[in-house]
């Protein structure tokens, strides 16, 4: 099957693209995308989808590491046991530490990967790139992208919705 | 919108904006992008990277004839076991804490003047974990053997031992640099987005597209994004304070008196603060001035960070207090004896130096005045920077030169190769950072537009 | 990146399973110190090596390991060499008096010696120089062929000249003919210089020796410190500095020995200028110049007289005057007054008269017969009547044998000079040293662990002394020599020495007794009878002068290289000297007054003037010392000692005079400009009011020692010690701080030698150290001695920090340093509250080819650079000692595994042996009442603890001294010079 | 629609993105390349120093006389100690001296070109260099005699010797290696009949038998895995 194309609006402002954005939620469209120079809340707030799992990936992470790394701790001490000045071979005083470390460093390292893996990234290629105006999707544009498997889509609806938002320009991008 | 909107009590709220007048987000662009695309002011960056990778040599040429002679080409002995290398170590981790504080803790306390000097704090982190990375490796008297201390299925079935704050130091060191590399880099990566689309040249857009991963702004991936920095933030503030806590630990947990006490790591942790404030004031006056960032670092930020520099400083003179006080309420011999001999000892001018450098320099800081003139803040913060690292020698040296067993007194003075690497360090961390303001926008040109736009800030 | 298997990591040993019979070559590269920049770094090298560390690049160890190859013999000897040690009885001479030794063979290498517990002079304990003998005998620079005018020649063109001088020499029976030795006991040697004598009848031989004779008019004085209560020492340093040192130790040490709580001890008076070691252990010390000695000793007459003893005198010393007289009357006869041999005969007259007088003669002042040669006077002189028949023209052809006068003679003899005049000079010593130069012929000297010979102890107890080695070079022993000049080719040392004892003691089957006497290291029935003596009936009065001199200088023997002879040894160099810590040079010593008056530190240069001679020296300040004296000691600047002795301090010989060798009366002396660069192991002397040594008085011992020690309650579970507990106590009442331990522990453990440069900058690497501290009066303190080993503490700070546990507790109790596992990141050293522990900082051993390395121990890792070291209880001998008793399914005895410092000890003071035991020896020891712990506060548990410090004080004198608080000596310490001395000129 | 131009002066031909789909597949790849390369030489590395070829384990190297213990251990039933004189009563197991193989060799196959250099050495008296077969290293202090006492038999660290044609290592002789039996002894103690058996092979109740040996040998682990027992 071959991907949908999107309806691409650009707008100069926050604002406009604020305001853009909450007509086509209005109208119930679902599959829409905002492309935009930084995060912005109101965005976040219109835009549809799932709450983020990145928090429970690290999580995860944390207790893998905090786990992993007083077992390692504790493997290493009876695996080849020692006097040391005294102390039990289970000197989990001593053990602490270590063990913060690791729950962090997991934790962040889980964080990394997540969030790539969640944002699919790293991709060098998307359809948008070719899009010319895109360029300042990074800088100080706002996009709004309209896929056209949106079960609500209508050419002319979505032309007719956006059309006094003040979008600096509108293109298809086929991909 | 109005900037009142996300303030906190825990700045007053203040009439003087934290961004200069009249800027656009193409403005920010511009002047921000500028600097690594253009490089502007080529003869600063020549002469000062020149200067640098001189001292970047010096160090190279110290540690070959370390590594041909061994440890005894310093001044270290019996009783003085440690001497530069670890005081650098103390020295440079300390720096290297004001990034990930600034970077995390700040963005908790929802502190927005720190957008503008989080970027480059956090380079600094990096740089100067790196340099104090580099010398319990170097301090080694079998530096080949160092992988010892990592816990690997060797054939002697051995492992590392646990119970040392060395092995602690291993995973806080190199837990934290990994941390700060991923913090820094997840905050880069729209940044270099933007790099990428302004880059003049074809193979530089590339560089920067690769680096940035493929960044499109994608609304949700800016929901990914934001969360697992706010978290990553969570994590790195309690592993500031910890890794500083750990390399207190260092000295806390030997019986060695001086250094035997439970006031080093909250003590430390002040004054890698302290000195990591300092290092970033002496780094970004000139960088403002030269690169034109005025607008971005005002001198709103400069006094908040004389501000901190002043608490901090009080918190470090609470330490130095502490220990005369803990020293006399204990009662024991050798504890008493600790603090007065660094006083009126053999080196109480280098007690001293720290005590004026640590203590009373920053008082000048009670003056707005003086906050608010960078030459003279310029001037403060290379003081405490000098003040520090006297005072990690301090803690270092004038405890071992004198402890349990006078028959064994002895002294440290460093020699020619001590200085050659300390001096060398600095070299690398400078180089590293002119690398860095050279290639990689200094300011978060992301957050700074999200700031001017809708004063918000990330979270 | 380098191996993960065990690392070939250069700590490497000589190699067991090896053969070692001889060396071929000698290297000459032997840095006594181990300096920062080597001179033969070229740049090229130093850029590659930047590459290497640039890259971090440590390939080695990506390979597979090489082949080593082993050697076997082609026919085994008839005991083979396979591996354990073989300990051979033998001797040495001290100063031409015998010690006896077992000397320790490893592989065929003659690694290490020790007492022979059978000989009555050694009684199986050693000082510092025996333990360092053996060193020399591998001693790089030692000469290794005959030189011609210092061109190496083979000994047949040596052999063809005294082939002519001798066929000349026969014809004029041997006019001109003189040979130089040093006074000698073997009666090999006499036995071959007469009959050198009797060849060549108008030949003539002269004995010279820089140092004291012990025997006067053919006696020697002998003392039984066993049965002496109080014993009056005047300038005498018995317990370090005479032939019987080691029995007087023991037997002194003996009375201060606490046992079940009580201590029967004897009091010790001492009355002397410099500081010396027997001064040390006084209970109560009179510095006196020897003008004021006089003055002090016909004080002790008068109160012995109950006549006023005079008001000349301090009130301290009016007292203890009193109170000495007082208590040798009481105790009489079971006192003793010893007079140093370097005293006047005055004095020593007096101390004879006092012993009469107070009966003591034959009951603790004995006669002995002199061991020294030549009872039938063929001996036609000192140096002295040498020179003058050189002068005189009557010395064509002069031997001078073992010897080495062109260094040690009196300045106003001017030898060297009157050596000029000699047509034919021959030459016979060790080193190629100031005389071998003068000389025409030189002809190097075998070690006496490689030669054929024998010597008489100062009791006269005869020894064999029997190599454990073919002589590493091409050398000949005295006798060789002596041999040879009198009928070249000349004979064997094994026959001559046989031949010797063959005539003496004729019998059946003299092959059994002769290997008897080899096995037991001495000769039956030749040790002398203890006579009563008998002194002239009212010796001669003390010529006391009114008028003292400005300044009198002592010239004292050095106290480990004592005239000289022991200057290339990098052991003695770097031993602490026993009177004042420093390394590596001699000074000069003086008084804490003089320092303070002229407002010196250590190492101010200081000069004597005596008419127009000069001496210029860097001042050593010694408390203790008598206001005013200056000591200087003999031994040093020396130019031809070898690559360690060369240029070392300054030459004393050169200030020395022949009629006044051991004081003489200065008009002047006065502080120079200039600055000397000395070196000391110890910076600081007071013990800043802490509890470091305790001490206990011997009234009541059990009173004054104070605490217990006590085992504060510990957070974790106590570890359980199932097997053998090792322990070791050091009992500091015994000790005198004669320091053999501390080379005994070089000699077993690998310990190399650092050199000046690097004691200076406080890395000397001795595992048991000989602390001292001053207590009381600065200007004449009470010295403590305190022994410092690893303390092998159960809950060990180092361990705990070590990050790779590279110092581990084992299951019996000890402290385990693993070299091979050190990263070296010296946290343990910083941790250890001791500072026992010693670190590598640079490579310290010596290069590879060095003979040095054949007196390494095998069983003993030989560390690397970067590793941390430690005393380890001597585990080698204890893994030793364990396989033996497990391989006879039995425990190890008591006292079967001794450490190598407690077999060095003359006065027993270090006992070791295992806890677990109670009926032990150290465990009975332990439950004495003045044990206690260093630093027992901090609850590191030490196995190593201590018994107190005993003071015998006459009660009639407590109270009445200076105070000894140890504040009083941090105030006294306050002030400029004394600060700078007893508080730590560390800078 | 109004569309001012981008902010950068020279912006790429437009519709032209940076990078091909391929580039995205290819930079993956390599990340992924990156990540695993490290972690497969790490392992690598390991195995490398647990594996056989560095331990020299089977391997043969040349010696000046090919020896064969099989021949002489295994066929002629040769005790060790024959040879091997002092590994009862001192650390080192004693190589045998030129005369020893001349006490046979002087008679038979004397002149046989293999005993060439073993002739050569006893007429010039030059010893023979023999390679070493197990060296451990300087640092660690190996004594054969108390491990006799103690019943461990010679194969069981120089291994199968009778079946051996020219001696090669048995075992890693690593640090871990040892100290696995320091540990635990039982499973290699056998009776003092056995302990030169040149080939020998466990009992099925090992176990047994040795624990039995461990007492009545008095074997006493507690100080056998000191660091002291091997290192000083």
């Amino acid at each position: 099957m071959t991907a949908p194309s999107r309806i691409v609006f650009e707008y100069a402002a926050h604002d406009d693209l604020v305001g853009a954005l909450r007509r086509v939620r209005a109208e119930g469209y679902s599959h829409v995308e905002v492309y935009t120079p930084f995060p912005s809340d109101e965005i976040d707030e219109e835009l549809p989808g799932p709450p983020t799992p990145v928090g429970a990936v690290m999580l995860l992470g944390g207790v893998i590491g905090g786990c992993g790394a007083y077992f390692m701790e504790w493997y290493a001490a009876h695996d080849y046991p020692y006097n040391s000045g005294g102390r039990p071979l289970n000197s989990w005083p001593a053990f602490i530490p270590v063990t913060f470390e690791l729950t962090v460093l997991c934790s962040a390292i889980f964080g990394l990967l997540g969030l790539l893996w969640l944002c699919r990234l790293p991709r060098l290629d998307h359809p948008l790139f070719s899009l010319p105006q895109f360029i300042r999707a990074s800088q100080d544009r706002f996009f709004l992208a309209i896929r056209t498997d949106d079960p609500r889509f209508t050419p002319l609806g979505l032309e007719r919705l956006l059309e006094d938002s003040h979008p600096l320009s509108k293109q298809e991008v086929t991909s | 919108m109005p900037e009142s909107r996300y303030n906190q009590p825990t700045v007053p709220p203040s009439a003087e904006p934290l961004v200069g007048p009249g800027e656009t987000m193409e403005r920010i662009n511009a002047t921000i992008s500028r600097v690594p695309l253009t490089h502007p002011a080529p003869r600063f960056w020549w002469i000062g990277f020149g200067i640098a990778f001189v001292l970047v040599l010096v160090l190279l040429t110290a540690v070959s004839w370390l590594f041909l002679k061994g440890v005894g080409i310093w001044g270290i002995n019996i009783p003085v076991a440690w001497g530069f290398a670890i005081t650098n170590f103390v020295w440079w981790i300390g720096i290297g804490h004001a990034g990930t504080f600034i970077s995390a803790f700040l963005l908790l306390l929802h502190q927005h003047w720190r957008t503008s000097i989080n970027r480059m704090t956090e380079a600094m982190t990096l740089f100067a974990v790196a340099c104090a990375g580099m010398f319990p490796l170097l301090h080694l008297g079998r530096p080949q053997y160092f992988y010892w201390l990592l816990p690997y299925p060797d054939t002697m079935g051995l492992w590392p031992q646990w119970r040392s704050p060395l092995v602690w130091d291993v995973f806080a060191v190199s837990t934290y640099f990994t941390v700060s590399l991923i913090f820094w880099y997840i905050g880069l990566i729209p940044d270099l987005a933007v790099m990428r689309d302004r880059a003049p040249t074809l193979l530089r857009r590339r560089i920067y597209g690769i680096l940035s991963l493929g960044w499109r702004g994608d609304g949700r991936h800016w929901r990914h994004y934001e969360k697992a920095y706010l978290i990553l933030a969570g994590l790195a503030t309690p592993l500031v304070v910890s890794v500083h806590s750990v390399v207190g630990m260092d000295f806390a947990v030997a019986i060695v008196p001086g250094w035997h006490s439970t006031i080093f790591p909250p003590y430390f942790v002040a004054g890698a603060i302290f000195s990591g404030f300092a290092m970033v004031l002496t780094i970004t006056i000139p960088l403002r001035a030269v690169y034109g960032l005025k607008h971005y670092i005002t001198d709103r930020h400069l006094e908040l960070m004389a501000k901190i520099l002043m608490a901090t400083g009080w918190i470090v003179a609470y330490g130095y207090f502490s220990e005369f006080f803990m020293a006399w309420i204990s009662g024991d011999t050798f504890e008493r004896y600790i603090p007065i001999n660094r006083a009126t000892g053999a080196y109480w001018p280098e007690y001293w130096t720290l005590v004026i450098c640590n203590v009373l320099v920053p008082q000048a800081l009670w003056w707005r005045r003086i906050r608010r003139t960078p030459a003279l803040l310029f001037v403060i913060s290379l003081l405490v920077n000098v003040g520090m690292w006297v005072e990690r020698y301090v803690i270092v040296v004038t405890s071992l030169h004198r402890d349990f067993v006078p028959s064994s007194w002895g002294m440290f003075s460093g020699t020619r190769w001590d200085w050659a690497t300390f001096i060398g360090s600095v070299g690398l961390f400078f180089a590293l950072m002119y690398l860095f303001v050279r290639y990689i926008p200094s300011i978060s040109i992301t957050e700074m537009k999200r700031m001017v736009v809708t004063g918000e800030e990330t979270e | 990146m380098s191996s993960l298997a065990q690392p070939a990591d250069g700590t490497d040993r000589p190699h067991r399973s090896e053969p070692v019979t001889t060396v071929g070559r000698a290297t000459d590269e032997f840095p006594p110190e181990a300096s920062v920049w080597p001179a033969d770094l070229s740049r090229r090298d130093f850029l590659q090596v930047m590459a290497a560390s640039i890259a971090l690049a440590e390939l080695s160890g990506c390979n597979r390991p090489p082949s080593k190859t082993i050697v076997p013999y082609v026919t085994a000897p008839e005991r083979a060499l396979a591996d354990g040690p073989v300990y051979y009885a033998t001797a040495m001479s001290w100063e031409g008096y015998g010690r006896g030794l077992l000397a320790r063979s490893n592989s065929g290498r003659p690694t290490k010696l020790d007492g022979n517990p059978a000989h009555p002079e050694s009684l199986g304990a050693t000082d510092a120089i025996t333990q360092a003998a053996v060193l020399s005998l591998y001693d790089p620079d030692r000469s290794k062929t005959p030189r011609y005018h210092g061109a190496p020649i083979d000994w047949a063109e040596f052999q063809e000249q005294w082939l002519t001088e001798h066929a000349r020499l026969q014809a004029n029976h041997g006019a001109g003919f003189a040979v130089l030795t040093e006074p000698t006991t073997s009666p090999t040697v006499t036995r071959m210089i007469h009959r050198l004598l009797d060849r060549f009848p108008s030949a003539r031989w002269y004995q010279h020796t820089p140092l004291a004779r012990y025997d006067r008019d053919g006696r020697q004085d002998d003392y039984d410190f066993t049965r002496a209560d109080v014993i009056l020492a005047i300038e005498a340093d018995f317990l370090l500095q005479h032939p019987a040192s080691l029995r007087y130790t023991r037997a002194f040490s003996g009375r201060r020995r606490i046992e079940n709580g009580r201590v029967n001890a004897n009091r010790l008076y001492v009355i002397e200028a410099g500081p010396t070691l027997t001064g040390s252990m006084a209970d109560h010390r009179l510095p006196a110049s020897p003008h004021h000695a006089r003055r002090l000793l016909a004080a002790i007459e008068n109160a012995l007289d109950h006549r006023p003893i005079g008001n000349d005198l301090s009130a301290v010393e009016q007292r203890t005057v009193e109170a000495l007289a007082a208590d040798l009357q009481a105790k009489a006869p079971n006192v003793v007054c010893v007079a140093g041999v370097e005293c006047d005969d005055d004095i020593r007259a007096w101390a004879d008269a006092i012993n009469v007088r107070l009966h003591a003669d034959g009951v603790t002042w004995h006669s002995l017969p002199s061991v020294r040669s030549d009872p039938d006077r063929r001996c036609a002189g000192d140096l002295a009547a040498a020179v003058r028949a050189i002068h005189d023209g009557q010395i064509r052809t002069l031997i001078i044998a073992g010897c080495n006068p062109a260094y040690t003679a009196p300045a106003d003899l001017q030898f060297a000079t009157a050596l000029e005049k000699v047509p034919l000079r021959i030459h016979l010593g060790t080193h190629v040293d100031e005389t071998a130069v003068a000389c025409d012929w030189h002809i190097p000297e075998s070690h006496f662990l490689e030669c054929w010979s024998d010597v008489r102890a100062y009791d006269g107890t005869a020894s064999i002394i029997q190599p454990l080695i073919s002589p590493l070079y091409a050398s000949r022993s005295l006798e060789e020599l002596l041999s040879f000049l009198n009928e070249p080719p000349g004979r064997d040392g094994y026959d001559l020495v046989r031949e010797t004892w063959q005539a003496n003691r004729p019998s059946a089957d003299f092959e059994q007794t002769w290997n008897g006497w080899l096995n037991t290291g001495l000769v039956d029935g030749t040790q002398n009878s203890r006579s009563k003596p008998s002194p002239p009936a009212r010796a001669v009065g003390l010529q006391t002068s009114t008028s003292a001199p400005a300044v009198t200088v002592l010239i004292r023997p050095d106290p480990t290289i004592r005239d000289g002879r022991w200057a290339n040894n990098g052991w003695l160099q770097e031993l602490p000297k026993q009177n004042s810590q420093m390394v590596w040079d001699n000074a000069m010593y003086v008084s804490l007054a003089f320092a303070e008056r002229e407002n010196l530190t250590n190492g101010d240069e200081v000069e004597l003037r005596r008419g127009s001679d000069r001496l210029r020296a860097p001042a050593w300040i010694a408390p203790g010392l008598a206001a005013d004296c200056v000591v200087i000691h003999l031994g040093y600047g020396r130019t031809r000692a070898g690559r360690v002795g060369d240029n070392r301090g300054f030459d004393a010989y050169r200030f020395r005079r022949s009629h006044r060798l051991w004081s003489d009366d200065l008009d002047h002396v006065a502080p120079a400009h200039g600055h000397g660069w000395l070196v000391s192991t110890q910076t600081h002397f007071t013990m800043e009011g802490r509890d470091i040594v305790r001490t206990a008085s011997a009234a009541d011992p059990a009173h004054t020692a104070g605490l217990r020690p006590r085992t504060e309650p510990s957070l974790y579970p106590d570890w359980s010690y199932p097997s053998y507990r090792w322990a070791m106590l050091i009992d500091l009442g015994t000790c005198i701080g004669c320091k053999a331990c501390v080379l005994a522990c070089q000699a077993e453990n690998n310990i190399p030698v650092v050199g000046k440069d690097q004691v200076a900058r406080g890395r000397e690497m001795h595992w048991i150290r000989v602390d001292r501290y001053f207590e009381g009066d600065p200007q004449n303190p009470q010295v403590l001695h305190q022994p410092v080993p690893c303390m092998q503490c159960e809950t060990a700070p180092c361990e705990l920090v070590c990050p790779v546990a590279a110092t581990v507790h084992s299951s019996e109790g000890l402290n385990d340093m693993v070299y091979n596992r050190c990263v070296g990141t010296r946290y343990c050293s910083n941790n250890c509250p001791y500072k026992v522990r010693r670190f590598n900082f640079l490579n310290f051993q010596p290069p590879k080819d060095s003979p040095l390395y054949l007196q390494k121990n095998p069983d003993v890792t030989v560390r690397a650079r970067g590793v941390m070291e430690k005393c380890t209880y001597c585990v080698q001998r204890i893994d030793a000692g364990r396989i033996t008793a497990e391989k006879a399914n039995r425990r190890v005895r008591d006292g079967e595994i001794r450490t190598a410092c407690q077999d060095a000890c003359p006065a027993e003071a270090i006992v070791f042996g295992d806890l677990s035991d109670p009926q032990s020896l150290v465990s009975r020891r332990k439950r004495e009442p003045t044990e206690y712990a260093l630093l027992e506060e901090l609850n590191t548990r030490p196995r190593t603890t201590y018994l107190a410090r005993l003071r015998n004080q006459n009660p009639a004198l407590v109270g009445h001294e200076v105070p000894v608080r140890p504040n009083d000596t941090t105030n006294h310490a306050a002030r400029g010079p004394v600060r700078s001395y007893l508080a730590a000129p560390d800078a | 629609m109004p569309n001012d131009p981008s902010p950068n002066p020279e912006q790429p031909p437009s519709g032209i993105p940076l990078f091909r789909p391929r580039a995205t597949t290819v930079f993956r790849v390599v990340l992924l390349g990156i990540v695993l390369c490290i972690a497969s030489t790490g392992y690598a590395v390991l195995q490398y120093y647990y594996s056989p070829y560095w331990n020299g384990i089977g391997y043969r190297r040349s010696q000046p006389v090919m020896f064969s213990h099989r021949h002489h251990a295994g066929e002629l039933h040769i005790d060790c100690r024959y040879c091997h004189a002092t590994v009862e009563t001192s650390a080192f197991a004693g190589m045998p001296s030129t005369s020893t193989c001349l006490t046979c060799h002087s008679q038979i196959f004397t002149d046989t070109p293999m005993l060439r250099p073993v002739v050569l050495s006893s007429t010039r008296a030059e010893p023979l260099h023999w390679t070493r077969v197990t060296a451990l290293p300087d640092h660690v202090y190996f004594n054969h005699s108390i491990h006799i006492a103690k019943g461990v038999g010679c194969t069981t660290c120089h291994g199968q010797v009778g079946d051996m044609p020219l001696m090669a290592k048995a075992e890693p002789m690593s640090m871990r290696w040892c100290i696995s039996c320091h540990r635990d002894p039982a499973p290699n103690l056998r009776p003092a009949s056995e302990i030169f058996a040149a080939t020998w092979t466990p009992p099925s109740d090992q176990v047994e038998r040795g624990r039995a040996l461990e007492r009545a040998l008095h074997i006493d682990t507690t100080h056998l895995t000191n660091c002291s027992t091997c290192h000083h």
